[in-house]
């Protein structure tokens, strides 16, 4: 079987290595924005434990849609970083060609069928997925992934819906990070958790803390097993953070310093590497490589992207009309 | 040849394409219910009700295209379309590009417009032009009961999303449809009457204005060409451009309104690409820029007459 | 005080009074409509209660939000129903000068002051009427009046959400009558209950029988009073029924003949009129002397209305522009 | 005079109308945020953040502004606007006809579009001419801070809907900016350079390639007037036809794309209107039809350059 199956056994440490290869990249990334080698973008660093946790538990036939920040989801998918890099960069080997750029990034080959900056875009399209999903003979499923600020669009409450009405297997991730943009989730929503929206339109779901990535795995499994099996929409909410500012560069003035250093305690990298270290899982040693391996590549596919030409100009109008 | 209305024809027309393709679904609101024959027909999976929600109506058309079906839309009303156009610009639209050629949006939304009903301007708005100015859509507005089938046909094979206009006015008045499978060709205008003096541009109801136009004039001792657009994006240029190199005269009627029209297009491509040949301006009749009202009389004087076409062509005609 | 404080005593045959009004408006209108006199339009025969309910408890200060099934709440709000019906016709002594037709009509004089044919149009307008109250030195409230087709559009859900987060003076009137358009609510929606939505958004709501006027008028009552006194928003669900077809003229084909009968047992002006004479509130006598004089005015309204002139055709392009 | 960006002059005419006028309040996602020391000023209830939800926004600023206050939203970037389509144009641009005059729509809508940040057409989309071509609203792109600030401050005191476009690409470029109530009233074009030869006719951030065009032009002998739009709608006909009725040739420059475009709008009523003074065809130069990429160097290949604007005017007066 393929590279994506064999994730699908769902070791702990295989996501732990996903989710130090996204934050290595998320890093080098706004570093490269930094430098002026890159334009804006949206990382996830704080948030990798959901992009892990729930796409390790996928089959390679699902198919995926997410938004603008979508490194994690690409990468943990099994996207090559320097074809990311490179469609950040708007360079002719990323993706799309440079043609998205960073927010609208999809990958066929990988199932990534789907993705919108839209707030709210990803919803709009992801019941549609589900359709053709339901109207195949496969047991496929869909994954969308929004955030927090998405739930408070209108097209939110009207895809959960049509997804429940028309019994769509459609599993609705929340990454619930506390911010939209510059605005905390709390001046947005008087409820604390996306999940309790589910609830009216006859969908399951359930919250979870986003930063453990073992209970992330476990959650994500129960709620694909469901969607798969009984070919209706269930949401799953991970309750989580975002550690650096919404779109590179950003110096995050506006954040609560209190709020945002008690969520770094809680940094889903460290927790599950020590709780592996702890158990006997994993050695310093173990993890030093694994961190190795992952800044190795990361670092060639910056380069790779760097050194990648522009599009031509002719590309300005291809693609546009099939 | 049979004689049917455009409204029949539109059924028709889906009929025999979801016969033909079984990817072709069908959904809004009141699909189902209207299309009732068509649920015993293709089931209940091709042909769906949907919740009142057009945002959701039009993305998961979108979504569903993207991944293997092709499915065609009702959002009943134009002034509907204000709350799908994410779905349709952003998604449809713009998706294929931004992926770099990965996907394609084969689907097509159908939306009345224009005077007939008296309901006034959240039914009544001819915003064809929104759709015309985005990139990736295709535009079709047809005038009889032929074209609605034949073009409709056509929106449904193509792979690219395509926005279908029904003029209201026209929908429930009878026309000669061909047998068979009769299909329009997107793209190309229809060259309703020949003629060699001036050339009358147009599309959906005031197609039928320039002809009974065209009649006058005639009496006149005036030979007006009159041109059925038929499809709004792309534009048949070479169509317009050969009339008018003949006539040397121009006159563009639809019943939206001026600014940013379909007629201020079609205006500027003539002038700029048949500026050699043209005797008189090229002049525009359209709609008031204003919001249709709902009182039956200013509703059907909305769009241009009849009268107004031939006083229009007479002041181009009396130019050297 | 004014014509509508004197309503504002929530006398129980004052209420009745105004549905048979509504009623026999409502009837007159489809029959003009069957006789080509007037265009197509939407009657709320069966939905009386709720309109006469909730708007007796209003304050002539109050603000209207309404939408294209508004007859009712205009005439229990006081309106001319000859001003009506002249606008329904598009005549130039209607309300608005024969220019919105039967399905956007405002009376800035009443405090009616949005009305939207699309549906979902009144609920995006409501939090702005509330916003300006809740600026404002008044303690008035806005009242929004919107169908269970309007609740399955995103904006229902934007609406709640902001006035629940601004703290917004907006009482939502859910008019659940089992249809939207064409289509039966059991299509559209799990819940069978609008108000089920309410509860996510931290918005207090309440569904009761919106056939039974003097449940209503209570029901309100309390909301109104919550409105006011809270500043906040509350969800008021009258749960009835839509006896004609959606738009005049309409064949009722779609619809079950059973779940119909069952709804016109509990005729909602039957209900309370036999009630009333049953507790000897009111004779037969005194019924009777009602209807006739709501059957002269709407008699005469027709005849205004039919007697008036179109608008000139400079009323095109009037208007549009302050 | 002072030298402050585009962006400053936004906030500055906000700061200034919001003094001036206590039912003026603005919100937005991140406008509280963003505008902390407007808050500090003027309070939280008139300066606020939003949900992340644009038809409410809009909704809620048409339902204050016919109820007596004076709304100015921030909608953030242009292809945003596709969520508050029915509220901008069915409520905000029709309910005033609709209720026969009974209701005003005194608000702004700000959004910013145009080719300069590299994210791609979700962000980037030039649909300013769908607003043109919907009836009850106003519409403003200005060019230099100056003109941010005074059509900004027109656009709040305006009774009626005005959407105002910023271009991204200019935003952070300074200009000088004259001290006081710099008021630019709204539908009043700028001629930006006079000249006798040819009229080029732009707005936004083209209008520095047409003044870029307009100088290569010099040396090569040719005088070149440049007219800055500002305002789209209304448009200021009277400026545009008395300068072609001068030059006799028009170039029309945007960087939205053709279709029923401003251009074509401007183009259809020169070649009308100003057609006896014509020597040459009005030819537009647009953005491609197409969405935008987010490739830096596609993206600023977008918009037509200053060689490709001389290369225009020169084969237009190489016409006899
Ligand atoms: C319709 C729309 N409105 C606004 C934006 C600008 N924007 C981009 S991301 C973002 C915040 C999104 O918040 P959330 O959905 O919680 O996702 P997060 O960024 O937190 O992952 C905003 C406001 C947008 N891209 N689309
Ligand atoms: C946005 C929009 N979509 C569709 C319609 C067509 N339409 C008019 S009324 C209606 C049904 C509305 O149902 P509901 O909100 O329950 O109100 P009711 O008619 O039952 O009072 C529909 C679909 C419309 N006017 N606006
Ligand atoms: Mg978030
Ligand atoms: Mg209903």
């Amino acid at each position: 079987m393929t590279a994506i199956e064999t994730v699908v056994d769902r070791s702990v440490t295989e996501a732990l290595e996903t989710m130090m290869l996204i934050r290595t990249f998320e890093e080098k990334s706004a570093a490269l924005r930094a430098a002026n080698l890159s334009p804006n973008m949206c990382t996830s660093v704080g948030q990798e434990a959901s992009a892990a946790g729930v796409i390790k538990n996928l089959r390679e036939d699902d198919l995926i849609l997410t938004n603008h920040r979508s490194a994690g989801h690409l990468l943990a998918r099994g996207a090559e970083p320097g074809r990311i890099f490179a469609e950040i960069m708007g360079k002719s080997t990323g993706y799309c060609k440079g043609k998205s750029g960073s927010l609208h990034i999809s990958v066929k080959e990988l199932g990534v069928v789907l993705t919108s900056t839209i707030v709210g875009g990803e919803l709009s399209l992801a019941p549609g997925v589900g359709l053709s999903l339901s109207m195949s003979k496969s047991d496929a499923i869909a994954v969308v992934f929004f955030g927090d600020g998405a739930a408070t669009e209108g097209i939110f409450h009207e895809s959960l819906n049509l997804a429940a009405v028309w019994n769509l297997p459609v599993l609705y991730v929340c990454e619930n990070n506390q911010w939209q943009a510059y605005v905390h989730r709390k001046e947005t929503m008087l409820a604390d958790h996306v999940s309790e929206f589910a609830r009216a339109y006859g969908v399951p779901s359930k919250t979870v803390d986003g930063n453990d990535v073992e209970v992330v795995l476990d959650a994500a499994r129960n709620a694909v097993d469901y969607v798969r099996t009984m070919r209706k929409p269930y949401l799953l909410e991970t309750y989580t953070y975002r550690v650096r500012g919404h779109m590179e560069p950003d110096d995050q003035a506006y954040v609560d310093k209190e709020e945002l250093a008690s969520w770094k305690r809680r940094d889903p990298i460290s927790l599950i590497q020590s709780r592996l270290q702890r158990d006997g899982e994993l050695t310093q040693d173990e993890i030093d490589v694994m961190w190795q391996r992952v800044q190795q590549r990361v670092e060639d596919a910056a380069q790779f992207a760097l050194d990648s030409p522009y599009p031509g100009f002719d590309e300005m109008t291809t693609d546009v009309y099939a | 040849m049979r004689t049917i209305t455009a409204d029949e024809a539109i059924t028709e027309a889906l009929v025999e394409e979801m016969r033909r393709d079984s990817r072709v679904i069908a959904f809004g609101e009141g699909t189902a219910t209207k299309g009732y024959k068509l649920v015993e027909e293709f089931g209940a999976a091709r042909v769906r009700n949907t919740p009142l929600a057009e945002g959701i109506i039009a993305g998961t058309a979108a979504g569903a295209a993207a991944t293997g079906l092709r499915p065609v839309i009702d959002l009943l009303f134009a002034p509907f379309l204000t709350f799908a156009m994410d779905e349709i610009v952003n998604s449809a639209g713009k998706l294929r590009f931004l992926s770099g050629g990965q996907f394609s949006f084969p689907l097509v939304t159908v939306a009345r417009t224009g005077g007939g009903w008296a309901v006034g301007a959240q039914h009544n708005h001819n915003n064809e032009s929104w759709f015309v100015s985005s990139p990736g859509l295709k535009v079709v507005m047809p005038s009889t009961p032929a074209d609605f089938k034949g073009l409709l046909k056509s929106a449904i094979r193509d792979e690219n999303p395509v926005v279908f206009f029904a003029d209201i006015g026209l929908l429930f008045v009878p026309g000669e449809v061909p047998d068979g499978d009769h299909v329009v060709p997107i793209g190309k205008a229809d060259v309703k009457r020949e003629g060699s003096d001036i050339t009358l541009i147009s599309y959906a109801k005031t197609v039928q204005k320039c002809l009974e136009a065209a009649n006058v004039l005639q009496e006149n001792g005036v030979s007006a060409e009159v041109i059925d657009l038929r499809s709004l994006k792309p534009l048949d240029e070479a169509t317009l451009l050969a009339s008018v190199q003949k006539t040397g005269r121009a006159i563009v009627v639809h019943e939206a309104a001026g600014p940013c029209g379909v007629g201020a297009e079609v205006a500027a491509i003539i002038a700029e690409k048949a500026f050699g040949a043209l005797k008189a301006p090229v002049v525009r009749l359209t709609g008031p820029d204003a919001p249709a009202a709902a009182s039956f009389p200013l509703e059907a004087a909305y769009a241009p007459q009849a009268d107004a076409i031939v006083a229009a062509a007479t002041r181009s005609l009396s130019r050297a």
